[in-house]
């Protein structure tokens, strides 16, 4: 019970709960099966880049250039759909994810290699890799008429009841908890973030691991690429614009520190959906759109104060009457 | 000590200041800087004329004079995101303000003043709680332009006075704008106030190490604060230019100014991790990316791929260094 | 005779202006302790990295069981069998105490996965074999030092190796531990396996070693079986000259009290501290590493709230909130981590000097150069440093050197009481020297000096009383005169206690 | 040679393509005509007026603008005047004093009315409606929207307007509000989506939801991007003028500003094979009626634009 109170998970799930309920009041309807899984499905593709952006934020690294990579894989692969439509989608989707692999890994080996702040690496590259959706397209857009209807309609059939979208992210979840909580890489993305220096005891290559999220993180990217597209039908330089700072807040708010080492893929995913319970619980109470910006910020904050007031380290325990409830 | 020590004596310093000036990274931008505008001479016929500079420099002014203070923020180890937000906030205020027929005066100090409020405000959660300023800064981001939302809706906010136009429209003499010579004064300012100043030396040691700075008697926290003051007061100050170069106010205003605003600081030689930098680099990155979008607008081309360009410089200018002593370690 | 499990040879390691290890060799046989014996900076820490795959030596070889091995990275030693416990706590404060014991060798599943299952079990039976008392689910933030130099030993222990290093491992332990330790070392022995044991407490040494192996200045100089071998001859080995250090002579009057501390207490860092220091006087702080002494300082320097207690500086009372505040009133600070808080590496002498002083050196809030470079010769030149200019950056300077910066820097503030947090820690002998002659100097010109010392040559030779602490508690105060070492030593680890209870 | 500039809300935006084409037309007939078809690739004020400062120093004869905001654009378009530059709006216009004279694609109540009789035409009992705009500050949907809420209660009094939402003209914002509208309004009966972007983005929402045949989603729809909603039902009919002709007509007016005809209220323009606009009082032309798209005729203009 004691341990319960204390993780940050349970209260950001206690979090939700109380919006729902409270939403419900004014509106019944809100907290309907149905509804509750259409918003599970919006924030699909948020969960699965808030997962990405995770584990490079474990690692005391950020990567600004998801939504970047994102809206380049999912041009080019709007491109390739619109020119070849006969290629199966499956093959599409493994190209998505190699070429978002690709983008992420020229900011890991940047990183890796060179030792640039990672900062800095993914702040240029967000710009070079949305400039090159400019260069690729012509500035063009591509537009439902020229998708494959397998292209869009994919992520929208239903198995089990739920939009394919919704098990793309399950999917993604469970692979991504089964890596962070039971391999040594998993682990090793949490020890470098803890500790970097004894990471290098205990035999972990810290530079390699820092390289192995951002590929991560591109693959993610480069996933929510496609499933972005076809999702909203339309290609163009303006996907997912500003979106990277989206992520980072989901994290955020799901309890991952920003210094490193600790958040679960629990907590991301908690975080990305109470954003999309608040951006679509609004709309449905009557509070005006325009306040949901100023709301997501507030939530922000609150978030960060409250995981902080978790997180201060007590400094060390010297007093021995004084272990264990530090 | 004892009598009988003889004491060396310890020279001021070896090499000779002038020398390493000239091989300094400031001067790679002056080049940088020069190249491209001989380039932009030569590949478009409009580019050199008076009037073509003057004009050139209101697309950079704002975002410079937020980069002058993001760079001693950024060299103290912090760092802001909210800086678009606030100028949407304080140029929402004071059209707010416009509509109870408030005047130019009271106007800029509506801005100006709300500039100041909002860094406080960033200061404090950075400082008094000790959150981290890169997750502050996303919340307020937020929550500054959320305000000016809520304020605002769908609506906009024009009619500002002639008087208050001049300020982002107006020309001291011939050419020479406003906005310019108020960013000239700033920088000169900040130049002053980072490199000749108590103060600006405190800055520097809190970033190189803000452990070591504070158990050397630093006020850490107390500088970092006012940093956070100052950075919103140039927002601020911007958000007054922008919003009389407009003549009207959006929510939306200023968006994606803070991305601009940190190229600018990072391009110009600060480091991110803190304590390094100089304002002149900045002022000459801010020039150097002013020059270069203009002369790819002259030739009508679209901004996005110069932004392929400042990305890679970015990247390119940081690795340089780098690569060069791992390069010198290799062959030694 | 039997063959060694792991021999080193011809092994040299440099860092930038270091020569940490020059062409040394060692033996490890099986069954056997051997001692590894040397003074602060002989180059041990730095032979235990190059063995488990942290340091990459520059020369020299390794075999084990006869065969040359490389070891590129932590993984490959605990794959030919080579574990450690390192100087450094090298531990996860965020993850379980179970994850730290295997963390990079956990048990897998049939999946390849890793079973946690297992992993808590088997970390808890190791746990319970050393008698820990430590719940292997706890986080490992939750323990207090001793706990985690415990898990420590557990996590080479978690290693199936027959090559066991153990770098200073009973420095931060109570004498009841310690024994549970010495236990284990001889469950170890019976296994077969061989093992490295670096110590500086003598006792320890003839108590559980089997051979020793002396380095200095990172050169092997000796060595043998213990049991043959008289502690002088290894002390003479170790410090390559007489074993008395020289000290300088005390002129110093001691005045009235300067600063006066009671009942200052921390929630979990130490409790009722209370001292007093008088003019020109040096008060030593004594006790094991961990001991609190380091917090109680910085609590005085104002860099943490006290939760109770007060102080009076010259009659004031004293509550700093910050560093600044305790500068101004006169206390200055030479901290222990000198490249973490000491100097700010990244900028040259002089902006180091002036830091604190710039009111002084500035006219209105600007920067007036002459007068900084002025005021940091006037200091850096008392205090001998060694350096080619003022605008040198200190990062390029020796620790010893370092340190000097430091202390001119306060020097220049003109202070009441300078608090020095293991002064000579790393330091070579002629800069300790240095460094002794210059506290002596400092309070005869009526200064008062705190010393925090784990030396006891260097507390014994220094100071007019000494405060010794333990776990956060003061356990005494005496007046340095004809104390034996002995009775500190008792004192800092409890000895003294456990057996009167 | 006349150097003509048509400045867009955003570059790749299908339906600014298409006005390019038709401006291109209209300088190969005119000759000795060259368009500069230029824009920012984000649809914000700011972007668009160092596209304007960049036309400026290049000293163009004439700027043809849709703008991304009415009065943010007005300062840098008169210093564009009094640099001897001719400057009209198109489509999205700005204030009077920002250009010399403003291009309506239509008649703004007419559009108003349209897109209010595009959704009661198939609401025979009348019902629940909702707008899904494009950005807050759009000048030219403020304007629809304003007329389509004066015509409601004159003739269509049992049309029900329940709200009006932004999607920004960005896809992904206005999805989230098309769900945001079907969810917090169970009786809507129409969406209304008077932006090419917006309508599309509603369309899909409708076929995702599986709302065909409930909700009518209608609106201002470019043929070639809307066909397949058409085609699947979720769309009865949306209406839209020719953007080719409209771009064409831009560049027709801004060549007979630079040639020395005077922009003044009543002036009349002639504009090659379209015909010819009047200017109102506040120097403002309408072109004509939107027209209409059903299953009829969308299969024809999908391939035109
Ligand atoms: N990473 C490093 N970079 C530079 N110098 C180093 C580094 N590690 C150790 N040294 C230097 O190498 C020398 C040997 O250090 P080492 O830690 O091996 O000593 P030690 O014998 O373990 O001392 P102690 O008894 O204090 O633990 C010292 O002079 C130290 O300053
Ligand atoms: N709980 C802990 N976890 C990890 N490391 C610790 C812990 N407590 C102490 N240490 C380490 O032990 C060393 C000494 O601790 P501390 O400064 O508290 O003790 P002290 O009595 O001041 O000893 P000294 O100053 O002689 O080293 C420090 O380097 C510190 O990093
Ligand atoms: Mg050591
Ligand atoms: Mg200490």
């Amino acid at each position: 019970m004691n341990r319960l109170l204390k993780n940050r998970e349970f209260w950001l799930a206690l979090a939700i709960l109380a919006v729902i309920v409270l939403v419900t009041f004014r509106f019944p309807r809100f907290a309907q099966a149905s509804n509750l899984l259409t918003i599970f499905n919006d924030t699909s593709i948020l969960m699965m880049l808030a997962l990405g952006q995770m584990v490079v934020i474990l690692t005391r690294s950020i990567d600004l250039s998801m939504a970047a990579n994102l809206a380049l894989t999912g041009m080019l692969v709007a491109m390739v759909n619109a020119a070849f439509p006969w290629l199966p989608i499956p093959v599409l989707i493994a190209g998505c994810i190699l070429v978002g692999g690709f983008l992420g890994a020229f900011n890991g080996v940047l990183v890796w290699k060179l030792g640039i702040p990672p900062i800095v690496v993914t702040l240029g590259t967000l710009t070079i890799f949305r400039g090159l959706v400019f260069v690729v397209s012509g500035g063009a857009w591509v537009n439902a008429d020229q998708m494959s209807q397998d292209f869009i309609q994919l992520q929208r059939g239903a198995f089990l009841g739920l939009p394919i979208l919704s098990w793309f992210a399950i999917v993604v979840a469970g692979l991504m908890s089964v890596l962070m909580t039971r391999t040594p890489l998993g682990r090793a993305f949490y020890a470098i973030g803890v500790n970097p220096t004894a990471s290098v005891y205990t035999g972990i290559d810290v530079g390699r691991t820092k390289f192995l999220a951002f590929v991560l993180s591109g693959a993610i990217s480069g996933l929510c690429g496609y499933l972005w597209i076809s999702r909203y039908v339309i290609a163009s330089v303006e996907v997912a614009g500003g979106y990277e700072l989206t992520i980072v807040a989901a994290c955020v708010i799901g309890g991952v520190s920003i210094a490193g080492g600790i958040g679960t893929v629990a907590g991301a995913l908690l975080g990305a959906i109470f954003l999309g319970v608040v951006n679509n619980a609004l709309p449905v109470i009557g509070v005006s759109p325009f306040w949901q910006m100023a709301i997501s910020g507030a939530a922000i904050l609150l978030a960060v104060v409250l995981n902080a007031r978790g997180e201060k380290s007590k400094g060390r325990v010297i007093l021995r009457s004084a272990e264990g409830v530090a | 000590m004892t009598e009988t020590s003889l004491h060396r004596r310890l020279p001021d310093r070896l090499d000779n200041p002038l020398k390493s000036g000239l091989l300094s990274w400031e001067m790679l931008l002056v080049l940088v800087a020069v190249a491209i505008f001989v380039a932009n001479s030569f590949a478009s016929p409009y580019f050199l004329n008076a009037w073509s500079l003057s004009d050139l420099t209101f697309n950079f002014t704002e975002k410079a004079l937020i980069a002058l203070a993001m760079a001693l923020l950024i060299i103290a180890g912090e760092i802001d995101l909210s800086v678009a937000s606030i100028i949407a906030l304080a140029s929402t205020l004071m059209g707010l303000a416009l509509q109870f027929g408030a005047d130019t005066p009271v106007l800029v100090a509506i801005g100006v003043g709300v500039g100041i409020a909002c860094g406080a405000f960033n200061g404090f959660l950075v400082t008094g709680l000790k959150l981290p300023s890169i997750v502050v800064t996303i919340g307020t981001m937020s929550l500054f332009r959320g305000i000016a939302f809520i304020i605002l809706g769908d609506q906009s906010y024009k009619g500002y006075p002639a008087s208050f136009a001049w300020f982002g429209q107006g020309y001291v003499w011939w050419v020479i704008s406003f906005e310019l010579v108020l960013f000239a004064i700033f920088a000169v300012i900040y130049w002053v106030l980072l490199h000749r100043t108590n103060f600006g030396r405190r800055v520097f040691a809190i970033g190189n190490n803000p452990v070591a700075a504070q158990f050397s008697g630093v006020r850490v926290d107390r500088i970092k604060f006012v940093l956070f003051c100052l950075t919103g007061l140039m927002s601020g100050v911007a958000a007054v230019l922008l919003t009389a170069r407009l003549g009207s106010t959006r929510p939306s205003i200023a968006q994606g100014f803070e991305l601009d605003a940190i190229t600018m600081v990072v391009l110009g030689g600060v480091s991110i991790l803190g304590g390094a930098g100089s304002i002149l680099g900045v002022v000459l990155a801010a020039l150097i990316i002013g020059l270069v979008t203009f002369g790819l607008g002259l030739l009508n081309v679209p901004g996005i791929v110069m932004s392929i360009f400042t990305g890679a410089l970015l990247i390119v200018v940081i690795a340089l260094p780098i690569l060069w002593t791992m390069m010198r370690e290799r062959r030694a | 005779m039997i063959d060694p499990i792991l021999t080193l040879t011809g092994i040299s390691k440099s860092f930038p202006g270091v020569r940490a290890l020059h062409e040394v060799s060692l033996e490890l046989y099986a069954g056997e302790v051997t001692a590894l014996i040397g003074e602060n900076g002989a180059g041990k820490s730095t032979l235990v990295k190059t063995m488990t795959g942290i340091y990459q030596p520059d020369s020299g070889e390794i075999r084990m069981g006869g065969k040359v091995v490389t070891l590129p990275t932590a993984h490959s030693a605990s794959d030919v069998g080579i574990t450690a416990i390192h100087q450094e706590t090298v531990l996860f404060d965020e993850l379980s105490v179970a994850e730290n014991i295997y963390l990079g060798h956990a048990p897998k599943n049939r999946f390849g996965l890793i079973d946690w299952k297992t992993m808590r079990r088997e970390a808890q039976a190791t746990l319970d074999s050393m008698a820990a008392g430590i719940d292997a689910d706890m986080p490992l933030k939750e323990l207090g030092i001793a706990k985690k130099h415990l898990v420590a030993v557990a996590r080479a222990l978690s290693v199936d190796a027959q090559v066991v290093i153990m770098d200073e491992p009973t420095a931060a332990l109570s004498q009841k531990e310690i024994e549970e330790l010495y236990v284990l070392v001889d469950l170890l022995k019976q296994d077969g396996k061989a093992i490295l044991f670096i110590s500086h407490k003598f006792d320890e040494i003839y108590r559980i070693a089997d051979r020793y192996t002396v380095f200095r200045d990172g050169e092997m100089v000796g060595k043998g079986f213990i049991k043959q071998t008289p502690q002088s001859e290894i002390v003479k080995l170790m410090v390559g000259r007489s074993v008395d250090q020289i000290f300088p002579p005390r002129h110093a009057m001691v005045g009235e009290r300067v600063l006066d501390v009671s009942g200052l207490s921390h929630p979990t860092e130490f409790r009722d501290v209370s001292f007093s220091v008088r003019r020109g006087e040096i008060l030593g702080f004594y006790g094991l590493v961990g001991a609190g002494r380091s917090e109680v300082m910085q609590a005085v320097f104002g860099l943490t709230r006290p939760s109770a207690g007060t102080m009076t500086l010259a009659g004031r009372p004293l509550s700093p909130r910050s560093p600044a505040d305790a500068v101004e009133a006169g206390i200055v600070y030479v901290p222990e981590e000198r490249g973490k808080q000491g100097v700010i590496t990244g900028e040259p002498i002089v902006v180091n000097v002036s830091l604190p002083s710039l009111k002084r050196t500035s006219r209105s809030g600007f920067l007036r150069m002459a007068e900084e470079f002025r005021l940091a010769r006037t200091f850096t030149e008392r205090l001998d440093l060694r350096a080619s200019s003022l605008s040198q950056n200190v990062s390029t300077l020796s620790g010893g050197n370092q340190q000097k910066v430091v202390i001119a820097k306060w020097l220049a503030t003109d202070p009441k009481v300078i608090i020095l947090d293991e002064p000579t820690k790393g330091i070579d002998i002629g800069s300790k020297a240095a460094v002794h002659e210059f506290m002596a100097e400092l309070v005869a010109q009526g200064l008062s000096v705190i010393m925090v010392s784990s030396e006891l040559p260097e507390i014994l030779g220094m100071s007019d009383r000494i405060v010794v602490m333990r776990e956060g508690l003061v356990v005494e105060t005496l007046d340095n005169v004809d104390l034996a070492p002995e009775t500190l030593v008792r004192l800092a680890a409890g000895i003294a206690e456990e057996r009167a209870a | 040679q006349t150097r003509i500039a048509l400045v867009v809300k955003s570059l790749g935006n299908g339906f600014f393509d298409a006005a390019n084409k038709g401006a291109q037309e209209a300088a190969k007939e005119l000759g000795d005509v060259e368009v500069i078809y230029t824009g920012p690739t984000t649809a914000t004020a700011e972007a668009q007026i160092e596209v304007v400062n960049s036309l400026i120093a290049q000293q163009v004869d004439a700027i043809a603008i849709s703008a991304n905001d009415p009065d943010a654009l007005v300062p840098v378009l008169k210093r564009a005047m009094d640099r001897g530059i001719k400057v009209i709006s198109w489509d999205s216009g700005v204030a009077p004093e920002g250009r010399m004279l403003h291009l309506n694609p239509s008649d703004v109540n007419l559009i108003g009315e349209t897109i209010v009789k595009l959704a009661a035409d198939y609401l025979p009992e009348g019902g629940d409606v909702a707008i899904l705009s494009a950005a807050s500050t759009a000048t030219n949907q403020n304007a629809w929207i304003e007329a389509a809420k004066k015509v409601i209660p004159e003739k269509y009094p049992n049309i029900n307007l329940v709200a009006t939402v932004y999607g920004d003209d960005d896809s992904v914002k206005s999805t989230e509000e098309a769900r945001g509208l079907i969810s917090a309004y169970p009786d809507l009966k129409a969406i209304i989506a008077p932006t090419t972007v917006g309508v599309v983005a509603a369309a899909q929402v409708v076929t995702d939801q599986d709302l065909i045949g409930k909700i009518n989603v209608t609106g201002l729809a470019l043929p070639s991007e809307f066909k397949q909603f058409i085609d699947n039902g979720a769309s009865q009919a949306v209406a839209l003028w020719n953007p080719i002709d409209l771009g064409y007509s831009a560049v027709y007016l801004a060549n007979a500003l630079v040639d020395g005809e005077e922009a003044k209220p009543g002036a009349t323009f002639s504009i090659g094979k379209v015909g010819e606009v009047t200017l109102d009082d506040t120097n403002s032309a309408a072109m004509a009626a939107p027209f209409q798209f059903d299953k009829s005729n969308i299969e024809e203009f999908s391939k035109i634009y």
